[in-house]
């Protein structure tokens, strides 16, 4: 299966956690850093009025996005759902176009068509993807009875979060995949709200990964602040996937930093409750990890920072300088 | 060489020689493999085709199209069936806000090859929800396509259309119309290009736009008021999405006058946007109100063949309103 | 509460196994009888042409319905499906009512509206059931939430094949009525088939009480053609729902001994696996257990059977000399 | 006494007054307890009623409608928020399968007090998700009302009439005029009865009917206009179901012409109906086309700024289509 052109010509996930490769370890908190950095440079941007709508800061989530998809290759698909717009740079979609996205330029993947945070980018397989929640997942699934038809060994990843969980169409979807044991692997991301919503008013569960009970596939909870345990169950519920062994759900518990979206200023969780979350931060935790391993020095990370810094302005600029689309494109790409 | 087939009979060839002819054509749906469909649309295809390409599904339409969507996004050519499109409002989300935009929202590149078949209509003793109509939503959103063939002919050459069309088609076939309408079939490949609308007669005096099996119901009419010395011109708006104004503006001009009959309730009914569409871009050419004989305004056709009746349009009710229209 | 002019007055549900009174015992078999010569009546009107549309037998499912919904009381309500006709014969609508329905006649609680096997009965708060799967257990939901909004102590019992299961509709009810603890029993009647389907094709379970794993509340699997055990296991629920210890979601294994409908002619099943269910018919498996505990005996049985013939008929009459509704009641009850 | 309040701030109050007035009324829906809503309409209400009676949900619309269709039943007044009118989709089944008919099948033996508030609109950045209007489906559903208020006044005024309604109702709140628009609203309680279009001016020379938020966007083109000597009357038809046809007509029957505005894509959207209505019942009195100024037909109203701004009808476009009009 062709990796070539993908920016990660990673072959397969590695599946054994005790040889990991040292470039499996710094590509992974390279990652990390790079979708931190973009995050909050989207949030200074919106901030700062360079864009309008909204931005749904993934902010706290690295360590599951990263962790969950890095091990994919090129022709494997990834159904992301709002809060993923970091998902596009980890399956390798280059910085200006993640940053045209936002500032909805002529030089966006959907030409300004959807929002910011919603994009995909149909020539890496990543599905732009609709707002009304479950619609990704229920589509990624829908790709996932098709490479399974087509005989082909791809896999789809579909991100969703702890509120996805509640609605009719995570249930179909689900429970066609598991009578179908369709290659894809459900990750949610249980960051306790949806919105201002608390998980108690959403569920009974204590583990969303007790879902999977009702479909007849493994439903794992993992540590969505440790990148490594994410990597781990991703990679081998992709290798299970990629093999005809059906889906897998993995939990990865973990927090938003901030609001909702950037509009909202989340009075409805305490202080107590971010802060004690924000020391679970995941990237210092895996450069501690790096660096008692002397696999990190103070020396590559600031090189590593550095080199995402620069690509990021550049990105930035080449967003800033692409022109808006002609107002008379609206009606183009209605039908064929 | 064309035999006579029924309407349904038509649809099955069609869906038999398609899937023989693409391997990427595959359909899927309730009750669809095992049993041939609840009217036996697809009856002989897993016998022929097997459980990979004839998918017997759970009782869930949402995940019904979003597979179908899904697939076609990997290049496949799903043909996702409906058992009643009373219960197409489950798999609303999937169509309008899936299907419909897909290739909106990411200018083009993806596109969303599906050909949803839906059964449709009353006249039947179906009641309440197993009758309804439910396609005039769907033309209010562009980026579907929505047809409704009334004759054998039709149904075979536009469901081949709808199948090899890169956009997502909603193919609405009235259930009257399965064993009641036969017409002559050609036994080879040919299709019934989806845009145009048909004349099914020509006439001076007054234009009739219908659709579905309210095209039986106008042209008997016709022939009663043909009798009585009007001519009717019937046009059948077999593609409801995108509408063919071309044509009927054109019929519109010749005869001044336009009634417009479908089975569906009235309000927001597909004859809503029709008589718009007259009233606004043939007006000077207008000798007469653009009626419309419809179903009543109730939520659906009840079952208590009284009832369904009494909500029934027929070839009666569209006498009294021609000839209304042609004395005006 | 009121069980006045409840045709069956009983109070509260009997919850020792081994102490059902003779009473109680003696009414199950009575409406197991009532329900099947019900239902094969109904069948027979339907293939004399008696009446149009069409017909979902019950045949075979007698001992889930009367298990599941005997001891409930008037203020009590049941969400009732396509195939629960006789769950209003079950919670007393007097069986005229119950064939006015089938004829779609003036005197039917809809006034012809509804298709034949589609009836509900609001005085006695059985829902008038929409087609569309799974409708009816969302509305029934809805239902114990305003129960128990208003300090209430009634339960909703919502009826359901193994089919439902599948739909958004589902999941989004029970994983609400998990929430909220809603005084709600979800009876599934898994009759192993939905339409043509089968239940392979369905779900990757093997028993579908595992979907409650979901929800956080118990999920039990029983024998749906043993009354008593089907009637402990919802009786014991009720009691739970009526104290306020939430919903409970109740797999009654049975079999419809018919087509989908009467114009199915069921060909995807084979001889065998009917005939073997049918050999597990639940009324002389009854029957049998009452014989051998001497509460009924041949004369008492054949009392019981020419009472409910003569009741049927009567009804069927009733139902023959009502009119039709008038054409023009079709534009009434649209809007207040 | 009357005091300004914005929009939105009508809605909140008519939200508080009623709760207190009728403890059978409680709201439901995402985000609308502890944040107190997306656009804080229901701000205030969970400190004031509590747990109880203001219920944060899980995130599924379909449960959402359905818990309010239930507890209806047994004689609860819930007042369930979808958050925007573009996830309605998922609750589609529950409006038009359950709510709309669920008196009609039980011939009344069931009634369904809902209201529905639902977010809709563009023209603020929302982009294809959070823009849309999606009433005109409705409109097709008889047993449902549908309203959309553009004043704050009405706001108020029907909201509460809508909560006291014994029907299930609809009522859209278009997200734009939530903070934009302000008027006088009195402090106690009124209702603005269900049914009649208002007038928002008179006019002689041609009818406009229109509703939400082109309200505004239509009495500042008509302002223009009377500079320009040409008096449009405006005709808000603020409940769309059912609609108030003998004031629509009675104006088109003076002015003798009529143009509808509306925000929504064009083919389908409520101008069809009204068109119909018109040229159907009012043709004699018609001394020109029935016009629409709309937005195109594109599937949603997409997010890049001059994209929207491409789809929206501003006061410009409207202006010249009345001179248009006018001329004729
Ligand atoms: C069907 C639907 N209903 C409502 C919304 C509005 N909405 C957007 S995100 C969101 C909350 C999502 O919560 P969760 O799934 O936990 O993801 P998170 O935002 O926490 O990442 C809601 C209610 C939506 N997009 N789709
Ligand atoms: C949403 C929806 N889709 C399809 C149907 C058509 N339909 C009616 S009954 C049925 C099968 C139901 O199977 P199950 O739930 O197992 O109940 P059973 O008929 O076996 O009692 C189907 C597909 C429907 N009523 N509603
Ligand atoms: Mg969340
Ligand atoms: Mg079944």
């Amino acid at each position: 299966m062709a990796t070539k052109g993908s920016p990660r010509a990673l072959a397969e996930p590695e599946v054994e956690k005790s040889a990991y490769s040292r470039e499996l370890l710094l590509g992974l908190y390279r990652m990390l850093v790079k979708c931190r950095l973009c995050d909050e440079k989207a949030r200074i941007l919106f901030r700062q009025s360079k864009f309008a709508g909204n931005f749904y800061s993934g902010v706290g989530h690295e360590a599951t996005e990263v962790g969950a998809a890095y091990s994919l290759r090129e022709d494997d698909w990834i159904a992301p759902s709002h809060r993923d717009w970091t998902s596009n740079i980890i399956k390798g979609v280059p910085l200006k176009f993640c940053f045209a996205q936002l500032f909805a330029k002529a030089t966006s993947p959907d030409r300004g068509r959807s929002s910011p945070a919603h994009m995909g980018y149909p020539p890496l397989n990543i599905i732009t993807p609709a707002s009304s929640i479950a619609g990704q997942l229920n589509v990624g699934t829908g790709v996932a009875l098709g490479l399974k038809k087509l005989g082909r060994d791809s896999v789809v990843v579909s991100f969703f979060g702890d509120g996805a969980t509640s609605i009719g169409g995570f249930h179909e979807a689900l429970n066609f995949a598991g009578v179908h044991r369709l290659p894809i692997l459900y990750v949610c991301k249980n960051n306790l709200w949806a919105e201002s919503v608390p998980l108690r008013l959403q569920t009974a569960l204590k583990d969303l990964s007790d879902r999977a009970k009702a479909y007849g596939f493994p439903g794992l909870t993992v540590d969505g602040n440790d990148v490594l345990a994410v990597y781990e169950a991703a990679s081998k519920a992709i290798v299970r996937a990629r093999s005809g062994e059906g889906p897998t759900l993995i939990e990865c518990k973990t927090y938003r930093w901030y609001g909702h979206s950037e509009i909202d200023p989340a009075k409805y969780r305490s202080k107590e409750e971010v802060e004690a979350w924000k020391k679970k931060d995941p990237i210092p935790r895996f450069e501690k990890y790096l660096i008692d391993r002397k696999v990190l020095g103070e020396e590559v990370k600031a090189e590593i920072a550095a080199q995402i810094t620069a690509e990021i302005n550049e990105a930035v600029e080449f967003a800033d300088q692409s022109p808006y689309p002609e107002p008379a494109e609206a009606t183009d790409f209605v039908w064929s | 060489m064309a035999r006579t087939l029924a309407f349904i009979e038509a649809i099955t060839e069609a869906l038999h020689q398609e899937m023989e002819r693409d391997d990427r054509v595959f359909v899927l749906g309730e009750d669809i493999g095992l049993s041939g469909g609840v009217f036996k649309a697809t009856s002989g295809l897993l016998e022929k085709f097997g459980e990979d390409r004839v998918l017997d599904t759970p009782l869930a339409e949402g995940i019904i199209i979003a597979a179908s969507i899904g697939s076609s996004l990997v290049g496949l050519r799903p043909v996702p069936e409906i058992q009643f499109t009373d219960f197409i409002t489950v798999g609303m989300d999937q169509l309008v806000q899936q299907a419909a935009k897909i290739r909106y929202r990411s200018a083009g590149g993806f596109s969303c090859p599906i050909t949803v078949r839906i059964c449709c209509g009353g006249g039947v003793g179906g009641g309440l929800y197993h009758s309804q109509e439910n396609a005039a939503w769907f033309v209010h959103e562009p980026g579907l396509k929505v047809v409704m063939p009334s004759t054998a002919y039709d149904a075979k050459g536009l469901l081949l259309a709808a199948i090899r069309d890169p956009d997502p088609v909603l193919f609405f076939e009235h259930k009257k119309l399965y064993r009641t309408i036969k017409s002559e079939v050609p036994e080879g490949d040919y299709t019934v290009p989806i845009g145009p609308a048909a004349i099914r007669r020509e006439g001076t005096d007054l234009t009739v736009l219908t659709y579905g099996s309210m095209t039986h119901v106008t042209l008997e009419a016709a022939e009663v008021m043909s009798k009585r010395g009007v001519e009717a011109e019937v046009v059948e708006v077999r593609t409801l999405a995108p509408l063919d104004k071309a044509t009927i503006l054109a019929s519109v001009k010749k005869t001044s006058k336009c009634m417009i009959i479908h089975e569906d309730k009235r309000t927001m009914g597909i004859g809503a946007e029709l008589a718009a569409i007259v009233s606004e871009e043939a007006f000077d050419h207008l000798d007469g109100p653009v009626v419309r004989v419809t179903g009543p305004d109730i939520p659906a056709i009840p079952f208590s063949p009284p009832l369904e009746k009494f909500f029934m349009v027929n070839p009666e009710k569209v006498v009294a309103a021609m000839e209304h229209l042609a004395a005006y």
